[in-house]
């Protein structure tokens, strides 16, 4: 499932996308704002056999199922985690944790207890299923590693899968695209997943230390993965989300379609967490509207924009017998920084494939733009609140 | 994908209104098998298949390894088929066509999800050692049916097969050579058979037992019934294609029913004959209770 | 763990309390899915499944279709074909059974219910009136017990009913099975409708999908050792079972047409007139 | 998983031995850190056309670190290309680019199987992106070329654990050799590209210490720090002064926009330095 999947549009309708995404403001062909997503229905706990589940359908008709599982696992010893599990040491460790619980997870001495603390990432696996794509094409792959890193950047939501010192959660995420892949899915995934992590709950646990784990049989007493606040029902850490974003002429446009990343000259996958530490407790109080998050950076990826891939328009003025006045042509425009926008300028309304990369400026206006207080990513958590995942 | 040369309009007509009269082309009964041939090879467990021209070779092989996980009490047993581009051009190497997975599948209902080998017996320490049994499928020539003419292969090699004997002495395993102990034949509980029946017409109401490759390319449908002698059906397959009455479907498990014991008695003969073949002179007649008698008289 | 047949010639209730005729509750809606040209959703007991229909559509690129040929049936390659190619591709999610058990793309299991599905399918979608061209459809497992693949051949029906794609007649399947175990022979044995997950584990079974209200048979798989004398039973029930499962289909379809005709999406046409709209 | 082809491994886990460290190793582990300024990479050697059957071919390896049992990074790149597409496939108006990433089943601690797991697959696309954007792709419609890595000795410390999660990072520095080699390769091929791209690794990395502060360094080896906060990896055109590939990874806080664009400036630093060497080896081939 490569971004780069067959866009079945002429040079010159790429070139009329192109233009009219390029004005200010841009003109998109399904009339949204550049920072408008697709308006959808969310649902969550639709799958009883589950840990937690979502399904999310786009107004396009694009649709997602998400399962989460969970099983228990032993947690491996490291061969150079010498400790053998005695009484003696089982205190130890807990003298340790107690220690370090006052002194706030900052400092850690022993490398011993630093891992006792953090998880591995092998405790999650993500799978995505495209349908009419294998799970091992190059486009499902990167999804899936693009969504387990969002997920696993900052190390803190393996912890939440910590059992005790031998035991731990094995979290199965499954993703399934439902509909046939009719824009890049990835927003859409990453919504839903983002959904059924909120609505995943884990067996409440009975058993204490490092005892085999044993759990309450009521559902209902089951806590959610990520915690809700008591008093305001409100879920005080969030999952990652990663946006989809593309920059085309000057203009930065959001959840982009299939038309759109057509013509797009940078695209990119930005994660964002929303962090919980520093979120106090006087800003919680501002009548229900969200007073603005901590947002955190998780990740990056340039996603190859299919543009690259487009069939070029052809001048009148080169449609001659020897096409190769435009290959010259180009040639000597590459001394100059601009040669592509000038080049697409040169002949008005002739489709030009983008080539070369993107100014890091431009990227890090994109990235600015999500991670913005009040932007995007705001906004899109703030929608996602909305969701009842109870 | 490479693909297999169509037959022409004109050959698929004549075998088709051929059929319409009842007349095959090879001038056999609807309901009549080509002839069927055996023979063992030189080592235990290598049968090779003859179904008039289909010829299918199929050869058992054990070794030692660790059983899985969650079955640590049961040994392995594996049918592996192989379509190499040997037998048609329509199959490559390494990448299964949809006919390979779909006999693997059927070779795998019928012979091993109907228990016919005992996988508890070919465990030795539980969750530790235990028998991996694999039966290696080799299609040297395909004319039509290959599923009949690879299960009774797979069946034949699996009874003809002997592995080393093993014994177990104060938590010590030992395995024997063919030198130092006779191999021991599997534990073998029931021997399953497919017949492939092929449906003709747009009714699917010809139906014809053991159809040749060019029958296969026009037939629109079929159903494979797999039985043992005891008159049980181990699986039956038929995978979509031409509607076909119910009651049509219960006949032809019941004229199944009779080419599987036939086979079944096919088989145990040319066991028996191969059994009395090897034992000329062999190791067991040198030991057996009859010769110690010698000298007394 | 055993199933408890005892119970079973006391009561002559099953082990979710039905009878030996009795099918499951059977829920279906139709075009569950704006983008596709036909999709549905089938329930039947705690089996759920999703099929989307895309096409009759130009063959695109070769894509690595899971496995190879993904089933497809129709015959030949979709490109210079007389037919149309269906084909299928079933994603059983990891989530869908008790314990977790993933399916590689390579599963034979599934790759012989694609197969299955597809030429299923084909003996009663009118193929040939689309040479050239491919017809996809992709079913989701969201949650299993039992009867997979009798579930997965009616919401691949009810899908391509919803996509207008011409065939003959519904093809619906339901499983069948037979209380008596392979060994015993014992006359009295009664054969069972619609098996659950627990039943298809521990008692023979066959799925059977017919074609409309006729007892011809499209599709007959039985994976489980039984008595040769235990089929007519276990297949007369099923075709019975077939064909209350076709009503019920048929149902949720006239439902579903009577909801547009009211909404006004389509409209009334003039062979609508014998439906009754009250 | 199921790899048929191959006499694979008995079954059963193996374990390679693992020494016991010379006494005194464990105030090393911490104490020793990079001895690097910060905005130096590591000496990199590159030649091209090691493999004369290949159109074009690279051979890139990094230095390693000082400290011991700590390998470099070896990495061979060849181009096959510019040739015709096979015949099932569709028209292209491009050059249709595949990258294939690869790791020898002895680069690593933990043993690589010969089928391509998910990470390689990963590695292999966003070589591709870099890629993509420096060919003059529409010079050979219809055609098809191939570009395969195979990472001969990857960039690891032998003596952390696995379950430190270093691999993570371990693969933005295979990365970025990954475009500096293919760079070559390409250009030893003789496929017009509007610039030689190369990577470049910065990290946002904290030492150990008490009061040591997250500073940010080029070309980061890892296991020199006590902890990596961030990583990106930045494929660049000089010239043109433009990224084709950007990869970060981290926990960065949104509201210090600085630190990520200070990052990714740092990673385009370290880009140009290996474009220098990729220049000059390049230079020397055609003298």
């Amino acid at each position: 499932m490569a971004s780069s999947q067959h866009v079945l549009l002429s040079p010159a309708e790429l070139s009329y996308l192109h233009s009219s995404l390029s004005l200010t403001p841009p003109l998109r062909p399904d009339g949204r704002s550049p920072t408008q997503y697709r308006p959808l229905s969310a649902e969550t706990g639709i799958l009883p056999g589950t840990n937690g589940s979502a399904r999310i359908c786009f107004a396009d008709g694009t649709e997602a199922i998400v399962g989460v599982k969970a099983e228990v696992e032993k947690t491996k010893r490291r061969w150079d985690d010498d400790t053998i599990f005695s009484e003696n040491n089982h205190h130890q460790q807990q003298q340790q944790q107690q220690q370090q619980q006052q002194e706030g997870e900052e400092e850690n001495e022993g490398r011993n207890n630093n891992d006792e603390e953090g998880g591995s990432s092998d405790w999650v696996e993500l799978t995505v299923e495209i349908p009419g794509y294998r799970d091992d094409d190059s486009g499902t792959v990167f999804l899936g590693q693009m969504l387990s890193e969002a997920l696993l950047a900052d190390g803190g939501f393996v912890k939440r899968l910590r059992i005790n010192r031998r035991f731990h959660w094995k979290l199965f995420l499954d993703i399934l695209l439902i509909s046939p892949p009719l824009s890049y899915p990835l927003p859409l995934l990453s919504l839903t997943t983002h959904l059924a992590l909120l609505a995943t709950r884990l067996p409440k646990l009975k058993s204490e230390g490092d005892e085999d784990p044993f759990f309450d049989d009521d559902w209902a007493a089951a806590p959610y993965l990520y915690a809700r606040d008591p008093a305001t029902k409100r879920v005080a850490e969030r999952p990652p989300v990663t946006l989809l974003v593309m920059a085309v002429g000057g203009n930065i446009i959001f959840d982009p379609s299939k038309e759109e990343l057509a013509v797009a000259d940078v695209v990119l996958a930005v994660s964002v967490g929303d962090d919980a530490q520093g979120k106090g407790e006087d800003r919680m109080d501002v009548d229900g509207s969200n007073p603005g998050r901590n947002l955190k950076l998780l990740s990056i990826r340039t996603v190859d924009p299919p543009s690259r891939l487009t069939p070029p328009g052809v001048a009148n003025a080169a449609n001659s017998a020897y096409g190769h006045a435009q290959v010259v042509n180009t040639g000597a425009n590459q001394k100059m920084p601009e040669a592509r926008q000038t080049e697409s300028e040169a002949v008005e309304g002739v489709w030009k494939p983008p080539r070369g990369g993107a100014k890091a400026v431009v990227m890090g206006a994109l990235v600015q733009k999500v991670l913005v207080r009040g932007g995007v990513a705001d906004e899109v958590l703030d929608a996602l609140e909305g969701v009842d995942t109870s | 994908m490479p693909r297999e040369a169509e037959p022409s309009l004109n050959e698929k007509q004549f075998v088709l209104q051929a059929l319409q009269d009842s007349v095959r082309l090879d001038g056999r009964e609807l309901e009549q098998y080509r002839p069927l041939e055996l023979t063992f090879g030189d080592q235990y467990g290598v049968a090779d298949v003859t179904l008039g021209k289909t010829r299918v070779l199929a050869k058992a092989s054990a070794e030692l390894t660790v059983p899985y996980a969650d079955r640590p009490l049961d040994g392995i047993f594996n049918i592996a088929t192989e379509l190499s581009p040997m037998t048609s051009p329509a199959f490559e190497v390494n990448r299964p066509t949809e006919t390979e997975v779909l006999i693997s599948r059927l070779l795998e209902k019928t012979v091993r999800r109907s228990g016919a080998l005992d996988t508890e017996s070919l465990c030795l320490v539980a969750g530790q050692k235990c028998w991996s049994i694999r039966v290696d499928v080799h299609v040297l020539s395909h004319d039509g049916n290959l599923i009949d003419a690879a299960c009774f292969a797979v069946v034949a090699a699996l009874r003809h097969f002997r592995k080393p004997d093993t014994s177990m002495e104060g938590g010590v395993l030992t395995v024997y050579t063919p030198a130092e102990r006779e191999p021991v034949p599997l534990s073998w509980l029931h021997s399953p058979f497919c017949v492939t029946w092929s449906f003709f017409g747009e009714e699917g109401d010809i139906a014809v037992l053991d159809a040749t490759w060019m029958e296969e390319q026009v037939r629109s449908g079929s159903c494979t019934v797999s039985l043992n002698q005891h008159g049980e059906i181990c699986q039956i397959a038929k995978l979509g294609g031409v509607p076909v009455e119910a009651v049509s479907l219960l006949h032809c498990t019941n004229v199944a029913l009779v080419k599987a014991k036939d086979m079944s008695s096919k088989l145990d003969r040319w066991l028996a004959e191969d059994a009395k073949r090897r034992d000329k002179g062999g190791l067991l007649a040198e030991l057996s209770a009859e010769n110690d008698r010698v000298p007394d008289m | 763990m055993p199933l408890d047949t005892s119970t079973y010639n006391l009561a002559l209730l099953r082990v979710d309390g039905r009878r030996w005729n009795e099918l499951r509750r059977i829920h279906a809606q139709i075009r569950t899915q704006a983008a596709a040209d036909g999709s549905s959703y089938l329930e039947m007991g705690h089996t759920k499944v999703m099929c989307v229909v895309t096409g009759p559509s130009e063959p695109g690129p070769r894509r690595g279709v899971a496995g190879a040929g993904g089933g497809g049936g129709g015959g030949g390659a979709g490109g210079q074909s007389k037919e149309a190619e269906v084909v299928v591709n079933i994603v059983i999610a990891g989530f869908s059974s008790v314990d977790r058990k993933r399916r590689g793309r390579g599963d034979k299991r599934t790759l012989e219910m694609q197969s299955t599905l597809s030429n299923t399918l084909a003996a009663t979608l009118h193929t040939h009136l689309f040479p050239h061209s491919q017809i996809n459809i992709s079913l989701h497992v969201l949650s299993q017990d039992g009867s997979l693949l009798a579930a997965l051949i009616n919401a691949a029906t009810l899908a391509c009913v919803d996509a207008g794609i011409p065939m003959t007649d519904y093809v619906t399947a339901c499983t069948a099975g037979s209380t008596s175990t392979y060994a015993a022979n014992d006359e009295g044995a009664d054969p069972l409708l619609d098996l659950n997950h627990q039943e298809e584990q521990e008692l023979p079974g066959l799925t059977v999908a017919t074609l409309g209200d006729s007892d011809k048979v499209v599709a007959l798989v039985c994976e489980s050792r039984v008595q040769i004398s235990r089929l007519e039973g276990m297949l007369a029930v099923g075709v019975d079972g077939c064909k209350q499962v076709r009503e019920i289909l048929d149902q949720v379809i006239k439902a579903q047409g009577q909801k547009m005709i009211l909404e006004g999406t389509v409209d009334k046409g003039t062979g609508l007139n014998d439906m009754d709209l009250d | 998983m199921a790899d048929r082809r191959r006499i694979n491994g008995p079954p059963g886990a193996t374990m390679a031995p693992v020494f016991e460290d010379d006494a005194g190793q464990p105030e090393i582990k911490n104490g020793k850190g990079r001895d690097r300024a910060p905005n130096v990479i590591r000496k990199t050697f590159l030649k091209t056309g090691v493999t004369p059957s290949a159109s074009g071919s690279a051979y890139l390896e990094f230095e390693g670190s000082s400290k011991s049992g700590v390998s470099g990074l070896k990495l061979s790149c060849t181009v096959h290309g510019p040739r015709s597409l096979p015949r099932s496939s569709p028209f292209s108006p491009h050059i249709v680019l595949s990258a294939h990433v690869k790791y020898a089943p002895f680069a690593t601690k933990q043993r690589r199987g010969y089928l391509r797991d998910p990470s390689e697959r990963d590695l292999g696309t966003h070589l591709e992106t870099a890629l993509r954007g420096a060919i003059i792709a529409d010079r050979w419609p219809k055609s098809g070329v191939d570009i395969i890595i195979s990472i001969i000795e990857g960039d690891q410390d032998r003596e952390t654990s696995k379950s430190q999660g270093d691999e993570t990072w371990d693969m933005m520095n295979v990365l970025s050799g990954c475009i500096t080699v293919a760079s070559a390769a390409l250009a030893d091929a003789g496929i017009d590209c509007v610039d030689t791209v190369a990577g470049g690794v910065a990290a946002l990395v904290q030492d150990a210490g008490e009061d040591s502060t997250p500073r940010i360094v080029v070309d980061p080896i890892p296991s020199d720090h006590e902890k990596v906060l961030g990583a990106c990896c930045v494929a660049y055109l000089p010239t043109r002064d433009e990224v084709t590939n950007l990869w970060f990874k981290g926990d960065l806080p949104a509201s210090d926009a600085g630190l990520y664009t200070q990052l990714v400036e740092n990673g385009i630093q370290a880009s140009r330095n290996a474009n220098r060497v990729l220049v000059e080896c390049l230079g020397e081939a055609t003298s």
